[in-house]
């Protein structure tokens, strides 16, 4: 008999095709000089592409593979390409940066594809120990790649926080999935629906396991009170890698907790909806305010990235509100997944320019040595200021829409309070992007951040997330539809 | 159709735009070429703008040189323009006033021109852009994109503590239009158009369906983003400080167009969309801007910086604006739309006699002035003609407005009408308290001896100024007329707002109680 | 039969407040080895058989061993006591009492009845279980090989001294 | 015809002022004279046509209207650019060009050696236009224009030497004050419009016109007094009077145009051309005539000590403009517009002569350093004698006729009253008494001018001796236009303009027969009160000078008060300016504006979210246990929160 | 046989263990082992429920988190010698370069 049909073969595609990129890059590694690793770099950016380009096989033959194991349908579909675009620009974005900063190893660039892959998986997985195990291969990716820098103490403290509170966090998570399985007795998430629309006792059980599953979840999106170990991290990690971590696998955890929250739990949602409220307040607000007075610049996109996470609550919260209607719940999931796209676009393009301009070694990473910065280098300056309004929610840039259409989604919801509260709460966000803001351009001083030019690969990767930043802020139509057809891939 | 050609309002909104894009392919270093390109790109906005003047059928109501497009499918927003009298009259001010604010920093910007005049242009295209967006949406994000230049402006361009009052006044705004916000969507999640003229046929029908207070908060939500911008007593706060650290022109463009959005959206929004709330809520505000007329101009009057004066100054006379709003008769918000312009001219015009005055001496307390009218008597005159106008003497700009206010609001209760005449007093009173010591006495500073009279530059902008001033005062009524059924409208909806939920029961509205 | 599981219960708890107590690295390391052993007795008893093995033979076998090696080469020593953390100092307890008790209420609430009506242990040797492996959970199977290529990826570039 | 007329009449000064006011600092000083006194002159011919042509057509129109632009229209509220032109309108249209034209001549030589002669008749052609807009307004809107046009001028005239803080600090006083009973005049348009749905004079007095004594007496009392109280800041009445005596700080001719003869009478033009209004209100009458009264009595009394010759003039011309109110106030609105003629002749011409005086005495205008100045300057002694003798209401001069007139309506008059009358003859005399002091201590006794004076005394060139002496012929025949029945009485002519006023006063208050006996009888009196004052001021001051010295020093308390003007500025400034000013500085800014609402309002909450960013931001103590810690306490608060509370 | 709530309660007890180790100890390898720990409860909690669903999914589910639990110790373990080339120190207490 057959164990692996074809079909599924082609619905894991993607995941296949990084793999294998992720083992010819480290076969090669031999074979490259070390000063031009960066060619396995570019190999990898291949693999990306590559894996993004299969997406389109996958797409003829959606379905589920492996016994239901993972799902290949919109959903995943988009999920899939939104973290092989952020790999992508991390990967252009690590280039030069490894090359500066002297660890240019093939390892690096191999981690990144196995991440995305693990991540792939979180989001393509309609089984808990499929996600399970996703979420450690991108973790433990992560965990490496935060500590690459491997003579640098920071570095390595944020690997080590990173990997203790996470393997605590996902021991919450296992957990977690164990009570599932005891509940229902199987780890699949439309079981465990169907097990809960039966059967109505068992409700503290059924409680724990959604807490133990939430507390592993919040510590990937970094919902308070586990966003406790992201500051930390994202500003011992070196920038390129912040960039993708602060996005890949919060995306990918952001659609775990869709797929637990919206289907595998949907029976119990009242129980999540006020769970995912109150974090969401907490989030947005503690991230905010703590923001406030950061002086380094990752340290304060750390925070912020805390409180975008918040704001994704609210869309996931809008989701959840009881009495919501089918379509507003499909409305709700898609603002979620148009503001993770769009998160996506500014965090890691603020993160990798920040990874240039901090220059070797990551010296300059204070907001104040960037006084005066704006008319010194008009073009670099320019980006960043374009991220941070974007960040802060000016319109005519993604940020806005993605909250915009959060917030749409919490109204129709009836979350007046929630969002009247976020709303304040970005306004308070206001303030700290626009300190970045007003140092470059309304301070007098002379600037101590990179003066270097732009690499091209840089380059390559600001003009996408600038184009991609105003394209959804423009025209975030089509989009939005795409994001629609992967939200309603959700039941 | 009287448009005078396709796709007119498009073509208005994104000239200045325009404009800013070609500063961008500009060198740097080429200041002058920036300079006329900047100014060439507004006179051309403000010839359209005039075009648009003379083509308004003023005759017909609803809206001109409309234009519908499709812009995002789901939720459906369209880029939806049109013009009805009061955009009208506020964009053909915005255009006014840019020219001007190019002319006025003509010599005064040396740093970074390019930008300057970059943010300048964009900004009148963002400012056009609200006048005449008729979708919910797409007037909220030229509300809130227009907020960018102008922090710039502000923050880059301003004086001592320009950061501390950029941040004040895009953070001041944006708690307003976040609760704005709020509104507009609660109304799309109701109606399910950003549309305003749907939203206005469909709104009257759906209040028995929604939450008692719903219109309450609903207006309140829209209220307080304009009480904020306009601003009323007591949100002024950021007023002052934006205006004193601002440069020349970013202070004309704010004091003259900005805090006209507040008023514009209690017109366009908050009386015809939640005429009930609006009603009830008319006692307090009409309260508060009373406050607002006094409060302002007795701090006004003991203010040592010229500028901080004149935005105070701007706080009473944007607290007639709102009184004669929130009387609901012809007169009073006929008055409130005339000075709404005309507080823009004169109080724009007062800033750039502060701004040449600064470009002199880099100074704007009043004390170190004195005996100015007989160093540069020109100056002084064109000044005292502003000033003049600005207390609402008759024959200039000033008096039609706030006389109509005063009518209008008298009408409501007498003592409204009562006090805001006692605000008129204290505009004299700290006004020409602030002419006398800058400009009269002796010359005791020896600084003020030799200072330069106008130039030619100068004189043309306020040759210019002096002549719309004298013109709005004599002769306003091709202003008026082309408001006359803005209002009838507004106050249609309100009475109509007010009578369904009240039963039935007719409320009049204007005319003699003979 | 229910007295064995009582026994090494009682021995893994107590080996594994010996992890937790010991102030040196390497008794807590052999204390592990000890709770370890100790839970393959209790999955025998619970019908495991081969996991049973696979927890002595990779658990206390090849990862211990890992752990005691690492213990060594760094040569770490009994843990200076410090108290940096006022947070956990002062919650810790309070906090991990409050969630064994949470925890606790929560299992006794779902499973109030005394009564162990188990079903029939399945057989769980190898055969059935590669089965079970290669058929239902293929996917996860090969996804484990990539998760062991990235622990080995990681594992080398972070410890080599030199790339 | 008329609407040409009356547009040529108004066009010359706006004008003259626009080609002085643009092009005035190139040209000579020469050709700046000729435009101002051109214009004035143009006027003058175009104002005594239009009264011609009205005469001519008398009979078929009561009055001349015509509208020649919309100004302001809103709704019902339509305010047009529109003239109306009946018999008061002539009398003042005439009065005001024939004493501006003679002002601006006399200007030519007085402002012979200042500088800015080009911002002086830009200034005079603004006012004269100004004013003449005032009277020939048709609606209350366009009245207001001219209104606050004049006081414009007056501000910039009395601030004409702006280099001196009492000048510059005149100027605005005299524009605030008057703003202040602006307020009346705005609000009372306002209930106008809403009373009568129109604000232009024809429609309103038609109204009224129509409507029986008592209907809607409180509104039309709450318009009147509205109204009035815009006249009382114009015309310089109790309490508004404060700024009339600081604004003798311009040039003289000023003073004479704008401070006497004309602007300050504004507010009386007001009350006679809303008579029919204020026949309605009979309440308002009474106050108009009690704070009229009050203030000729409270003025005089103040004019009694004061040394300097112009302010002396000016608390008389307070006074004066007291006496037109009474006889407005008690029903004879005539006689008040006939004073007013009169006054503006005789006024004027004081004050040119006081200009004539301080001409050749390089501004002095203490009286103290005068005297015996008969012989250096005859002419202006003659005319400046002239004008006493009918300010005093000396026999046979315009101002016995005028005041007359007046005495005999507030004893008579339909709202008359004994003590009205007792009080304005007391006044009668005091003015008699003070104006003969002033007369005695400029040009007769001993000289008392300094040596350097004494011989730069000179009198003044024709350019100022030939108005005066027009002025003073028109000071003595003046009062014949007003004699009851040789000729064609004033009072006569203004009947269809005051008749319906008069029959629906007559109607309410059927007056006590006007015996002529009675008359003669209070004729009797006031002369008595003249001449008593004339005495005593010979007495005073010719016969016995110690005299004033010693009742000076016997009265002590009451001296002072009066010299100091009864500490009403001081009082005022301590009552209400310093206080408003003090808050504003004090509490208003700081502790309002800055302190509650930014500190507390604003900066506040910023502050606190800080705090609370700088609070929550200690969690991140980079302390690897206490952050697992805080992950329990969310699995602990989270399952305490969905286990026992959800 | 043992009541199921007893297995959990086990497991329970073991999972509270590690996690109190975690808090409390300050040697960062112990506090890895600790981590252990709370996965060798989800594991026995996992048999339990695997015998109690008579299934044998939950033992082939044991067997998955050996695996990783292998990975992380290797990832782990190059971590924390890669910290102790730098820092020299295995203290936790010791790791606050950044904070606030």
């Amino acid at each position: 008999m057959n164990f692996v049909q074809p079909n599924d073969l082609v619905r894991v595609l993607p995941e296949i095709v990084l793999a294998g990129f992720a083992i010819l890059v480290m076969v090669l590694d031999p074979f490259v000089s070390s000063g031009r690793k960066s060619t396995l770099g570019w190999l990898a950016l291949v693999g990306v592409a590559a894996a993004a380009y299969s997406t389109s096989w996958t797409s003829l033959s959606p379905g589920t593979a492996f016994n239901g194991n993972v799902s290949a349908d919109e959903f995943s579909m988009y999920f899939t390409l939104l973290f092989l675009f952020v790999a992508g620009l991390t990967l252009l974005g690590s280039v030069h940066y490894l090359e500066r900063d002297g660890i240019n190893h093939a390892e690096y660039y191999s981690l990144v594809l196995m991440a995305t892959l693990g991540m792939c998986f979180m989001a393509a997985s309609t089984e808990l120990i499929m996600i399970f195990l996703g979420l450690e291969i991108s973790s433990i990716s992560t965990y490496i790649l935060a500590g690459f820098k491997r003579s640098n103490a920071q570095s390595n403290e944020a690997s080590l926080k990173y990997f203790l509170l996470g393997s605590f966090a996902t021991a919450f998570f296992l957990y977690g999935i164990a009570f599932v399985y005891g509940i229902s007795g199987s780890t699949n998430l439309t079981d465990l629906n169907v097990h809960l629309a039966r059967s109505t006792g068992w409700a503290s059980m059924t409680s724990v396991a959604l807490l133990l599953m939430f507390v592993g979840l919040g510590f990937k999106v970094s919902a308070v009170p586990f966003q406790i170990w992201t500051p930390d991290v994202y500003q011992g990690a070196p920038a390129p890698v912040t960039a993708f971590l602060s996005v890949g696998p919060k995306a990918a955890a952001f659609a775990v907790v869709l797929r637990v929250f919206l289907v595998g739990f949907a029976g119990v949602s009242s129980l999540s909806f006020w769970l995912i409220w109150i974090s969401a307040l907490l989030t947005m607000s503690l991230g905010n305010l703590a923001a406030l007075w950061q002086s380094n610049v990752k340290r304060f996109l750390a925070y912020s990235s805390i409180a975008h996470a918040g704001y994704v609550l609210v869309g996931i919260a809008a989701a959840l509100a009881p009495g919501a209607l089918n379509i507003t719940r499909a409305e709700a999931t898609s603002s979620v997944l148009f503001y993770l796209a769009a998160y996506a676009l500014m965090n890691v393009g603020v993160f990798i320019l920040i990874a240039h301009l901090a220059g070797p070694g990551e010296r300059y990473t204070n907001v104040d040595d960037f006084v005066g910065f704006g008319f010194e280098r008009p073009g670099a300056a320019a980006c960043l200021a374009v991220f941070m309004f974007s960040l802060a929610g000016i319109p005519t840039m993604a940020g806005f829409f993605a909250k915009f259409y959060v917030f749409r989604a919490a109204i129709h919801s009836n979350l007046i309070g929630l969002t009247i509260i976020a709303l304040l709460n970005s306004v308070v966000s206001v303030y700290y992007y626009l300190r970045l803001v007003v140092v470059m351009y309304m301070r007098e001083g002379k600037s101590e951040a990179s003066h270097v030019d732009m690499p091209a690969s840089l380059g390559i990767a600001m003009a996408a997330s600038l184009f991609g930043i105003f394209y959804l802020g423009l025209l975030p139509g089509s989009f939005l539809d795409l994001a629609n057809l992967a939200a309603n891939r959700l039941p | 159709m009287n448009q005078p050609f396709a796709h007119f309002l498009t073509v208005l909104t994104f000239l200045p735009l325009a404009g800013a894009v070609s500063i961008a392919f500009i060198r740097p270093d080429a200041a002058s070429r920036i300079r006329w390109v900047a100014l060439l790109y507004s006179v051309a906005a403000l010839v359209l703008a005039m075009l648009a003047f003379f083509s308004f059928d003023s005759s017909r109501a609803g809206f001109q040189f409309t234009e519908v497009v499709p812009w995002i499918n789901s939720p459906a927003i369209s880029y939806s323009v049109g013009m009805d009298g009061l955009s009208l009259l506020l964009v053909l001010l915005s255009a006014f006033l840019t020219p001007l604010s190019i002319l006025a920093s003509w010599k005064s910007i040396h740093s970074r021109p390019k930008e300057f005049y970059l943010f300048l242009m964009a900004l009148e295209a963002g400012m056009i852009g609200v006048f005449v967006s008729l979708d919910l949406f797409l007037f909220f994000l030229f509300w809130e994109v227009m907020l960018i230049p102008m922090y710039f402006l502000i923050g880059v361009w301003g004086h001592e503590r320009r950061v501390y009052a950029a941040v004040k006044f895009i953070l001041y705004t944006m708690v307003g239009s976040a609760l704005m916000l709020v509104g507009i969507l609660y109304l799309f999640k109701v109606t399910g158009t950003f549309d305003l003229q749907i939203i206005l046929s469909e709104l009257p029908g759906l209040w028995p369906s929604l939450p008692g207070s719903a219109q309450t908060w609903l207006f309140l939500a829209f209220f307080l983003a304009f009480a904020i911008k306009v601003p009323m007593f007591p949100f002024h706060t950021w007023l002052p400080d934006a205006h004193v650290e601002a440069p020349t022109a970013g202070s004309v463009i704010l004091a003259g167009v900005l805090l006209k959005m507040g008023t514009y959206g209690m017109l366009r929004f908050c009386l015809p969309l939640f005429p009930q709330a609006a009603r009830d809520f008319a006692p307090i505000i009409s309260v508060l801007a009373i406050i607002g007329i006094l409060y302002g101009a007795l701090v006004a009057m003991v203010q040592p910086d010229m500028k901080k004066l004149v935005a105070y100054s701007s706080v009473a006379h944007m607290g007639f604006v709102v009184l004669g709003i929130f009387a609901f008769n012809i007169n009073g918000i006929e008055g409130a739309i005339y000075q709404m312009c005309s507080h823009g001219v004169s109080t724009g015009a007062l800033f750039l006699l502060v701004g040449m005055l600064y470009d002199r001496r880099h100074t704007r307390l009043i004390t170190e002035f004195g005996g100015l009218a007989t160093s540069i008597p020109l100056f002084s005159t064109f000044f005292l003609i502003v000033t003049l106008s600005s207390l609402g003497l008759p024959v200039l700009n000033g008096f039609v407005g706030e006389f109509l206010i005063i009518v209008g609001a008298f009408h409501v209760k007498a003592a409204y009408g009562a006090l805001a005449a006692v605000g008129v007093v204290l505009a004299a009173v700290y006004l020409l308290w602030m002419y006398q010591r800058v400009f009269f006495g002796e010359v005791t500073n020896s600084k003020n001896k030799d200072l330069p009279d106008i130039d030619a530059r100068e004189k043309f902008i306020l040759v210019v100024l002096v002549l719309v001033i004298l013109w709005m005062g004599v002769y306003p009524n091709p202003l008026l007329r082309r408001i006359d059924t803005t209002t009838a409208q507004v106050i249609q909806r309100v009475s109509a707002g007010t009578a369904q939920m009240a039963g039935g029961t007719a409320v009049k509205i204007g005319g003699p109680a003979q | 039969m229910p007295i064995l599981f009582y026994i090494f219960g009682a021995l893994v708890i107590l080996a594994a407040l010996g992890v937790v107590l010991q102030r040196t690295p390497v008794y807590s390391a052999l204390s592990l080895i000890v709770v370890l052993c100790a839970l393959a007795v209790e999955y025998l008893l619970l019908g495991a058989e081969f996991i049973a093995v696979i927890q002595v033979i990779v658990y206390a076998g090849a990862i211990m061993v890992l752990f005691v090696l690492v213990i060594m080469l760094l040569n770490a020593r009994r843990e200076v006591p410090s108290s940096r953390s006022r947070m956990a100092g002062w919650l810790g307890a309070p906090l991990l009492a409050a969630f064994l008790f949470e925890m606790l209420y929560a299992v006794w609430d779902y499973l109030p009845a005394e009564s162990a009506n188990w079903p029939a242990a399945r057989p769980a040797g190898p055969a059935p279980i590669g089965h079970l492996l290669f058929q239902n959970y293929v996917l996860p199977f090969e996804v484990t090989s990539v998760l062991v290529l990235v622990a080995v990826l990681g594992a080398v570039v972070l410890a080599k001294k030199e790339l | 015809m008329m609407e040409t007329l009356l547009l040529l009449m108004l066009c010359p000064p706006l004008v003259g002022a626009a080609l002085n006011g643009i092009l005035g600092r190139r040209f000579s000083r020469g050709t700046v004279s000729a435009i101002g006194c051109g214009a004035s002159g143009l006027s003058m011919v175009f104002a005594l046509a239009a009264a011609l042509n009205l005469m001519s057509h008398s009979g078929t129109a009561d009055y001349f209207y015509n509208s020649y632009f919309t100004w302001i229209q809103s709704g019902n509220f339509t305010a047009d650019f529109a003239l109306y032109y009946d018999r008061l309108t002539l009398v003042m249209t005439c009065t005001v060009t024939v004493v501006a034209f003679l002002i601006h001549l006399y200007s030519r030589g007085y402002m012979e050696h200042e500088g800015g002669t080009y911002r002086f008749f830009t200034y005079l052609n603004l006012f004269l236009f100004m004013m003449l807009t005032l009277v020939t307004a048709a609606n209350f809107p366009l009245m207001f224009v001219g209104w606050e046009g004049v006081g414009l001028c007056s501000y910039l005239l009395i601030g004409f030497y702006f280099p001196r803080k009492s000048a510059s600090d005149a100027g605005k006083k005299a524009f605030i004050v008057t703003r202040i009973g602006d307020i009346g005049f705005t609000l009372g348009i306002a209930l106008i419009f809403w009373t009568f749905g129109a604000v232009d004079f024809h429609t309103v007095f038609h109204y009224a016109a129509g409507m029986g004594m008592h209907e809607k007496e409180g509104v039309f009392t709450a318009i009147c007094l509205l109204l009035f109280l815009g006249a009382v800041g114009k015309s310089a009445q109790l309490p508004l009077y404060v700024w009339l005596p600081d604004a003798m700080e311009g040039p003289t001719p000023v003073s004479a145009l704008i401070h006497a003869a004309t602007m300050v009478t504004a507010g009386v033009y007001m009350v006679a051309r809303t008579s029919i209004l204020f026949a309605h209100a009979p309440a308002a009458l009474e106050v108009v005539s009690a704070i009229g009264c009050l203030t000729a009595f409270f003025a005089a009394t103040i004019a009694l000590c004061q040394n300097d010759l112009k302010r002396m003039l000016a608390y008389s011309t307070i006074s004066q403009l007291g006496y037109m109110f009474v006889g407005c106030g008690v029903g004879v609105f005539a006689a008040g517009i006939f004073h007013l003629m009169t006054h503006a002749f005789f006024k004027s011409l004081l004050f040119l002569a006081a200009g004539s005086v301080m001409h050749g005495l390089n501004g002095e205008l203490d009286m103290r350093k005068m005297g015996g100045l008969r012989h250096k300057m005859p002419t202006t002694h003659l005319t400046f004698l002239v004008a006493t003798l009918a300010i005093s209401g000396v026999p046979f001069l315009s101002g016995f006729f005028s005041k007359d007139q007046i005495l005999a309506g507030a004893y008579l008059g339909p709202l008359g009253h004994p003590w009205i009358y007792w009080l304005a003859t007391l006044t009668a005399g005091m003015t008699a008494f003070y104006m003969f002091r002033g007369l005695f201590m400029t040009f007769y006794g001993e000289s008392r001018l300094d040596h350097d004076l004494e011989h730069h005394a000179h009198e003044s060139s024709s350019q100022m001796t030939v108005p005066l002496i027009t002025l003073a012929f028109f000071s003595i025949v003046a009062g014949y236009v007003g004699l009851p029945h040789p000729l064609d009485g004033l009072s006569n002519f203004l009947e269809p303009v005051f008749a319906p006023a008069q029959a629906l006063l007559k109607s309410a208050f059927p007056e006590s027969n006007s015996s002529a006996m009675s008359e003669v009888t209070l004729m009797g009196f006031s002369l008595g009160a003249a001449a008593l004052g004339i005495g005593l001021a010979w007495w005073f001051y010719l016969k016995s000078p110690q005299i004033p010295a010693r009742i000076a020093a016997s009265l002590g308390g009451l001296y002072e008060l009066l010299l100091h003007k009864y500490y009403v500025d001081e009082i005022y400034n301590a009552l209400i300016v310093r206080p408003i000013r003090v808050v504003s500085e004090k509490v208003l800014w700081p502790a309002i504006d800055a302190g509650l609402i930014d500190g507390l309002g604003v900066n506040g909450p910023a502050a606190r979210a800080m705090d609370a960013g700088g609070v929550l931001r200690r969690i991140q103590s980079g302390n690897l246990r206490s952050y697992a810690a805080w992950v329990l306490l969310g699995a602990v608060a989270w399952l305490g929160y969905i286990l026992f509370v959800h | 046989m043992v009541p199921l709530s007893h297995v959990l309660a086990l497991s329970l007890i073991l999972f509270v263990l590690g996690a109190a180790g975690f808090i409390f100890r300050r040697n960062i390898i112990t506090i890895f082992m600790c981590i252990e720990l709370m996965l060798n409860a989800v594991n026995l909690a996992f048999i339990a429920f695997a015998r109690q669903h008579g299934q044998l999914d939950g033992q082939l589910y044991v067997f998955f988190v050996i695996v990783v639990a292998a990975a992380e110790a290797a990832v782990g373990l190059a971590i924390i010698i890669a910290l102790y080339r730098n820092k020299e120190s295995l203290g936790v207490d010791d790791l606050d370069s950044m904070k606030m």
